[in-house]
């Protein structure tokens, strides 16, 4: 049996095809364009393309995101949370906390060993867009966006930067950029910003081992060394870690089925 | 066809004309020679009811939510409270209401009706404040306000003498004072009659909360927050304490035959502080998981008076033993009476908020609490990440949502509806639709 | 880096029929900015020429390539300017400058040379922030207001609008114009929460320009709450990249029911032109390098 | 002399630490609100020190207070969730504003300081006797629990020696504020800060005596050239950041006077025993002292207060603090502001957060004092 689950996500559209809820048989990702139903089309076709799998296939299948409307062939919808438990819980049995930080939204997680949500925090309003957030100071440090966290972990010296707010957190960095502060210091202020930030509601669902990182901003290496520090313990990466909601709910689909 | 009966509640068309004909009568005070006051709906109204029958109040808190209904004539009355200097983040009631008198317009209708003395308490850090600042946008109205800022009682306990002579003392300056400000002669006997209406008004309340506790829930909070305001409004008034009665036997014997609220009832929760007043459709949302809020400490204890002990929990406080005689008496019994109510002694004690909070988890049969981050009310918001802490810790799963429930700016809708779908998966509630 | 829809194009002008040489005073302004940097140069007075360029990660740098490029195609060169005031963000990183004001008071006295000494209230619009400025009749500052925690309303929100819907900055104002019927303002004013709002609009299948309006309108509302606050009195203008932006002054005027005054020369010089007019009058009180 | 005080601001933890070492079995108790009377904890002869927050970012205080609390009692809690209290005996607050009695019950639910006490201060001080009738009982409470706690019996001498201590520690202070009312003042701002807010945590006598000979031997003969800078004062929410005073001063201007918890109000009156018993003379000092915007109702006393230190130390101009989220403060600063500027003197509203965001502050700062001189430039 085969079922699968799309994650419609503003930037993004991930499918992950799943053979009886134990191997992954296929997986996309593709950018999503301003027509969401076209990109939908262009990942189940990559999909086909790619895995040889086509919806007609599928025993169920089980749609997230912030579009996950539009998922027309989806049994039903599940949220980016529930999908983030399961999901994690498939890569890792033993994690009991979920980070995902994405473009616009971060959460963390707490799940128990069957990959059940027990508590969740999402961010509120001024703390919102940790990936938005990058960007823009990747745009204020004149830095490739990737560059950026190799960049930080050259840092020498801990600046303490004001980021509740992107906009005026940007202009910090303008005024550090003017003050000669060394590059790296400054990447490295932009991700102990961020952490802060994110360590803040992992505290709130109160942190478990083993913690895992997920989500757009997981591929950040100066993040990733930041929110170690700052939580005082190793934080599992996983490869694809952008396509974990959509694993998550091809695991559930299969639950379904 | 749901799964349990219902039927419209009989009484609710009373609660709204009785609520609409305070506003009128307020705004129409002076038209008979009578008297116009403002104070807030945590104040001390019995007092002023002594000045005679035709003394009538526009209490702040409520008549703030009154405005926020309305987004558009919101939106203008915060904008002029912007305008006129005063910060974003300062209580929503508070900056709606200057606002509408900033811009002169009454939310039901004309100018807004200028008061002719400010009758307050003080318990959070803009109670006077609030009417300071309005009696200086009005050119000046003279202002009395009572601090009841004493502390807590001992946990649970009975409150020193002292600090009932603290209010007690205030208020029978403040007697003196109205009699100054209105000429009036103070009349003992009508003072003590609203007195008692108000221990009615309080003790009733509490037994209609109450009666919720069965299964299904007689009454929704959405339908609560109707009904709660009248004490806001007027709680020593003789009309007020009648209603409360006429409704405890309604809600009695819709709760005897299984009356739902909500027919689809499978899981019910709380809320707490006050909703965000633009956007009630989010407790209509919860409806179609057949998820019912049954109420908050907020609804149950602002106007609603309560006794706690670690075994029975959360029982209505009975009505004092008799009636007071004298001015003296009746004051110290409407502190007593007043001070220890939990809604206010939570002012003073996230942990003993917790506890009574927990106990409406147990008692009320709840399988969540979905707490409002309220950024409009710092005083009733006071503690509330630890409450959550504490309910979490007594096995109750808790969702809090960030809002503001006089701003509807600091309300992001869709954000706060996907949060709600989270958490009702995280209870295991499927979707089963409005019936 | 993808093509970078929010920035502003270079440019540079100056007047052939200028010789400096014959002049008495030469005087020159820098502005520093966090996106843009500005360099004037004057010549008794009189616009000699300027350059309008994109400030780099260096501020030093920054001013020295906004001055090069100012005096390009003349006969001056940095060496020769006896006087230059800094302002902006990097204004005391000028390399060649002797002396550092802020953008606040050099665009007050810019904007009464831009709009004449009858302009009491100035609006400007810079990348990180929102100023309105009130001046007297010789351009100083008499009072001012920022933007607070909420940066909404700054050029920034707009630069972030122009890379999302990957709409040249300089026509995102004329294109916001280009809706039959006024949208709902978008609900919230914060630049990050804004954008994913007009990912949600767009997805839902507006088109850009009505996001823009959306947009535009409660950049507008925005910015007149903050005008509201220190009160407008006429005559009313505004500088920085954002006066260029019809979609944004169009809606603002309508707001605050006052049209903003026109000038021949570009807005974004207002801080430079500003400062280089600060830098002609310390000379003339004996200033040197 | 005067660098003495920097060196205990830095060194806060250490000083107390010391001074357990000093005093075998003595006692530190931290406070909260500077409503709090500390000649009950002198007569008992503890330590008391006031909790204020470190200016560093931190993210251990979200599970325990929502975000639109001010970020300074945020601060303050995570001080102690951190453990850089963790010599604290006890901990206590006078009811002040609900965003510190919050961060108060946290520390009490959380950090464990072994003893901890609410002193309920009235808020109605202008009902003047009926405050100070109830605050002296709660006074005497306060006293029975420290006896219980300390297992002293605190006599009246006890009390007058307390009273004594704080009157003095206050006096030296007026005096050296005293000196920044000349044309060219011998301190700066930032040595003023440094002075005062560490009143609140050195031994009274201590810090009495380091002043008066910083008084006495440097700063009466002291040029530090500020006769030419433009003189502002400093007013609002609590404040202690001292890398915002520098960047302010280090724009061309001189900090002269301020009415902060942190500053001024904090040693203004005395405690005037005059016929009165101790308690009632104490409860009379903090129901009369220069108040919190949070207890000045019904009447705006704080206006004619602020005009008069603004005109007595002749500022140009007042920056007004408003520590983010500060209701008590922004129901009190635009009345305050219009105030001033009626009287002449311009006004300049920051808004403060734990970390300053120097940017964008120094280009206010700057375009104010530019608003309040550079008369050369036209």
């Amino acid at each position: 049996m085969i079922t699968a689950g799309i994650d419609i996500g503003s930037k993004t559209v991930k499918i992950v095809a799943l053979k009886d809820a134990k191997e992954i048989v296929g997986q996309v990702m593709i950018l999503a364009g301003t027509d969401v139903k076209e990109s939908i089309s262009k990942a189940w076709a990559e999909l086909e393309k790619t895995a040889g799998v086509k919806p007609g296939d599928l025993a169920a299948i089980v749609a997230t995101g912030a579009g996950k409307g539009d998922a027309v062939n989806a049994r039903r919808t599940v949220t980016e949370v529930s999908a983030d438990a399961k999901g994690a819980n498939f890569l890792n049995p033993e994690v009991r906390t979920v980070i995902d930080v994405g473009a616009e939204e971060g959460r963390a997680i707490r799940i128990d060993a069957a990959g059940k949500v027990v508590d969740f925090a999402i961010n509120e309003k001024c703390a919102a867009g940790a990936g938005a957030f990058t960007e823009a100071m990747a745009r204020a440090l004149e830095v490739e966006i990737k560059e950026l966290g190799p960049l930080s972990l050259k840092s020498t010296q801990e600046v303490a930067m004001n980021a509740q707010c992107a906009v005026f957190a940007e202009s910090e960095l303008v005024t550090l950029v003017h003050a000669k502060t060394p590059k790296p210091d400054m990447a490295r202020a932009v991700h102990n910003a961020i952490s802060d930030r994110i360590v803040s509601m992992v505290r709130r669902v109160g942190m478990e081992e083993k913690v895992m990182l997920i989500g757009g901003v997981a591929n950040n290496v100066g993040f990733l060394d930041s929110l170690q520090r700052d939580l005082n313990t190793t934080v599992i990466v996983p490869e694809d870690s952008e396509s974990v909601s959509a694993l998550g709910a091809a695991v559930l689909a299969a639950e379904e089925a | 066809m749901g799964k349990y009966p219902t039927e419209p509640l009989k009484l609710w068309n009373k609660a709204k004309e009785l609520r609409q004909k305070f506003y009128e009568n307020y705004a129409k005070a002076h038209d008979k020679g009578g008297l116009r006051y403002a104070g807030g709906a945590w104040t001390f109204d019995a007092v002023p009811f002594g000045l005679g029958q035709d003394v009538y109040s526009l209490t702040s808190e409520p008549y703030g939510a009154s405005c926020a209904y309305n987004k558009e004539f919101s939106l203008r009355c915060l904008e002029a409270a912007e305008g006129y200097g005063y910060a974003r983040d300062l209580c929503s009631y508070m900056r709606n209401y200057w606002g509408s008198i900033l811009i002169n317009e009454y939310a039901f209708g004309g100018p807004f009706p200028r008061p002719d003395f400010i009758w307050q308490d003080h318990i959070c850090c803009s109670h006077a404040k609030w009417y300071q600042t309005m009696s200086e946008l009005e050119g000046g109205i003279p202002m009395y306000c009572v601090d009841v800022g004493v502390g807590a009682a001992p946990p649970f306990g009975q409150l020193k003498p002292h600090k009932i002579d603290y209010v007690a003392g205030q208020i029978l300056d403040g007697i003196d004072w109205l009699e100054k400000v209105t000429g009036r002669t103070f009349n003992d006997e009508l003072y003590i009659e609203a007195c008692w209406n108000d221990f009615r008004s309080t003790h009733t309340w509490a037994k209609v909360c109450e009666l919720n506790q069965t299964v299904p829930a007689s009454l929704d909070e959405k339908t609560l927050y109707s009904l709660y305001v009248l004490a806001t409004l007027s709680k020593a008034s003789k009309w007020c304490a009648d209603f409360y009665e006429e409704l405890y036997d309604e809600v009695k014997d819709r709760a005897s035959r299984g009356i739902a609220a909500v027919v689809n009832e499978q899981a019910r929760v709380m809320s707490d502080t006050q909703p965000p007043w633009a956007f009630l459709k989010v407790f209509r949302y919860l409806e179609e998981y057949g998820c019912v809020s049954v109420g908050s400490l907020y609804t149950f204890g602002l106007e609603g008076m309560w006794d706690y002990t670690e075994d029975k929990g959360l029982t209505p406080r009975p009505m004092p033993v008799q009636r007071p005689t004298s001015r003296e008496e009746a004051t110290r019994m409407l502190v007593d009476w007043h001070l220890r109510k939990p809604e206010y002694q939570h002012f003073y004690s996230p942990e003993y908020k917790s506890k009574l909070m927990i106990a409406i988890c147990k008692q009320w049969k709840l399988n969540g609490v979905m707490l409002h981050y309220n950024r409009g009310c710092e005083g009733l918001s006071l503690g509330i990440a630890e409450n959550r802490l504490a309910i979490q810790e007594a096995g109750f799963p808790v969702m809090t949502f960030e809002g503001n429930m006089g701003d509807e700016r600091e309300f992001d809708e869709a954000r706060t509806m996907a949060r709600v779908d989270a958490f009702m998966e995280t209870l295991g509630i499927k979707r089963v639709g409005r019936a | 880096m993808a093509e970078e829809f929010w920035r502003w194009t270079e440019s540079r002008w100056h007047d052939p029929d200028i010789d400096w040489k014959k002049g008495q005073v030469v005087s020159a302004g820098v502005d520093v900015g966090s996106v843009s940097s500005q360099a004037v140069v004057m010549v008794d007075g009189r616009l000699y020429c300027y350059s309008n360029t994109r400030t780099g990660s260096n501020s030093p740098d920054s001013a020295v390539k906004a001055m090069g490029m100012a005096l390009e195609g003349t006969d001056l060169t940095i060496d020769d300017l006896p006087y230059t005031v800094g302002t902006g963000y990097g204004r005391v990183n000028v390399p060649f400058g002797q002396r550092a004001i802020t953008e606040i008071a050099c665009h007050g006295r810019g904007a009464n040379f831009m709009y004449g000494p009858s302009i009491r209230t100035v609006l400007d619009m810079g990348g990180q922030d929102c100023k309105a400025i009130h001046v007297d009749e010789k351009g100083k500052v008499t009072n001012f207001l920022m933007n607070d925690k909420c940066a909404a309303g700054t050029g920034r929100g707009m630069e972030v609008f122009a890379d999302l819907l990957g709409v040249s900055i300089n026509d995102v104002g004329e294109l916001s114009l280009k809706v039959e019927e006024e949208p709902e303002p978008v609900s919230s004013t914060c630049v990050v929460f804004a954008k994913s709002e007009a990912s949600g609009l767009l997805r839902a299948g507006w088109p850009k320009e009505k996001v823009l309006a959306a947009y535009s309108s409660a950049m507008a509302h925005r910015v007149a709450g903050l005008l509201e606050r220190i009160g407008v009195e006429p005559d009313f203008g505004i500088t920085g990249g954002i006066a260029k932006n019809v979609g944004v002054v169009t809606r603002l005027e309508k707001e605050i029911g006052i049209k903003s005054l026109q000038s021949k020369y570009d807005s974004q010089i207002a801080g430079a032109l500003g400062a280089a007019l600060f830098a002609e009058a310390l000379i003339k009180k004996g200033a040197k390098k | 002399m005067i660098e003495m005080f920097q060196e205990w601001y830095q060194a806060r933890h250490e000083y107390a630490r010391e001074w357990k070492k000093k005093n075998p079995g003595g006692k530190v108790v931290g406070f909260f609100c500077t409503y709090v009377p500390e000649e009950i904890l002198l007569a008992a002869d503890i330590l008391p020190v006031r909790i204020l927050g470190s200016h560093e970012p931190q993210n251990v205080t979200e599970p325990h207070i929502f975000g639109m609390y001010c970020p300074f009692c945020r601060d303050c809690l995570a001080q102690g969730l951190e453990g850089r209290y963790d010599y604290l005996d006890g901990v206590m607050i006078a009811q002040s504003c609900l965003h510190i009695r919050q961060a108060f019950t946290s520390w009490q639910k959380h950090v464990g300081t072994p003893w901890s006490y609410y002193l309920p201060m009235p808020h109605h001080v202008q009902s003047e006797d009926r405050a100070v009738e109830f605050y002296a009982a709660e006074l005497n409470d306060f006293k029975k629990a420290v006896e219980d706690w300390t297992g002293r019996k605190i006599g009246d001498d006890d009390l007058k020696r307390g009273i004594e201590k704080m009157n003095k520690s206050r006096q030296a202070m007026r005096d050296l504020y005293e000196l920044r009312k000349r044309p060219n003042p011998p301190l700066s701002g930032l040595e003023a800060m440094y002075a005062a807010v560490t009143e609140q945590w050195i031994d009274k006598n201590e810090h009495a005596v380091v002043v008066r000979q910083a008084i006495d031997r440097e700063l009466d003969k002291r040029d530090l050239g500020l006769g030419g800078k433009t003189r502002l004062m400093l007013f609002g929410s609590e404040d202690d950041d001292t890398a915002f005073v520098k960047m302010v001063e280090g724009s061309g201007s001189v900090i002269v006077i301020d009415d902060h918890c942190t500053g001024s109000r904090y040693f203004w009156n005395d405690t005037i025993l005059d016929g009165d018993d101790p308690l009632t003379a104490i409860a009379r000092r903090y129901v009369n002292r220069p108040p919190c915007p949070t207890k000045d109702w019904p009447e705006r006393r704080r206006l004619a207060h602020v005009l008069k230190l603004a005109k007595d130390w002749n500022v140009a101009g007042a920056i007004v603090i408003q520590q983010k989220f500060c209701d008590p403060h922004e129901l009190d600063i635009p009345e305050q502001r219009r105030n001033l500027e009626k009287n002449g003197i311009k006004t300049l509203m920051l808004e403060l957060d734990v970390t300053v965001p120097v940017g964008q502050f120094k280009i206010r700062v700057e375009a104010f004092l530019e608003t309040l001189s550079e008369e050369d430039l036209f």
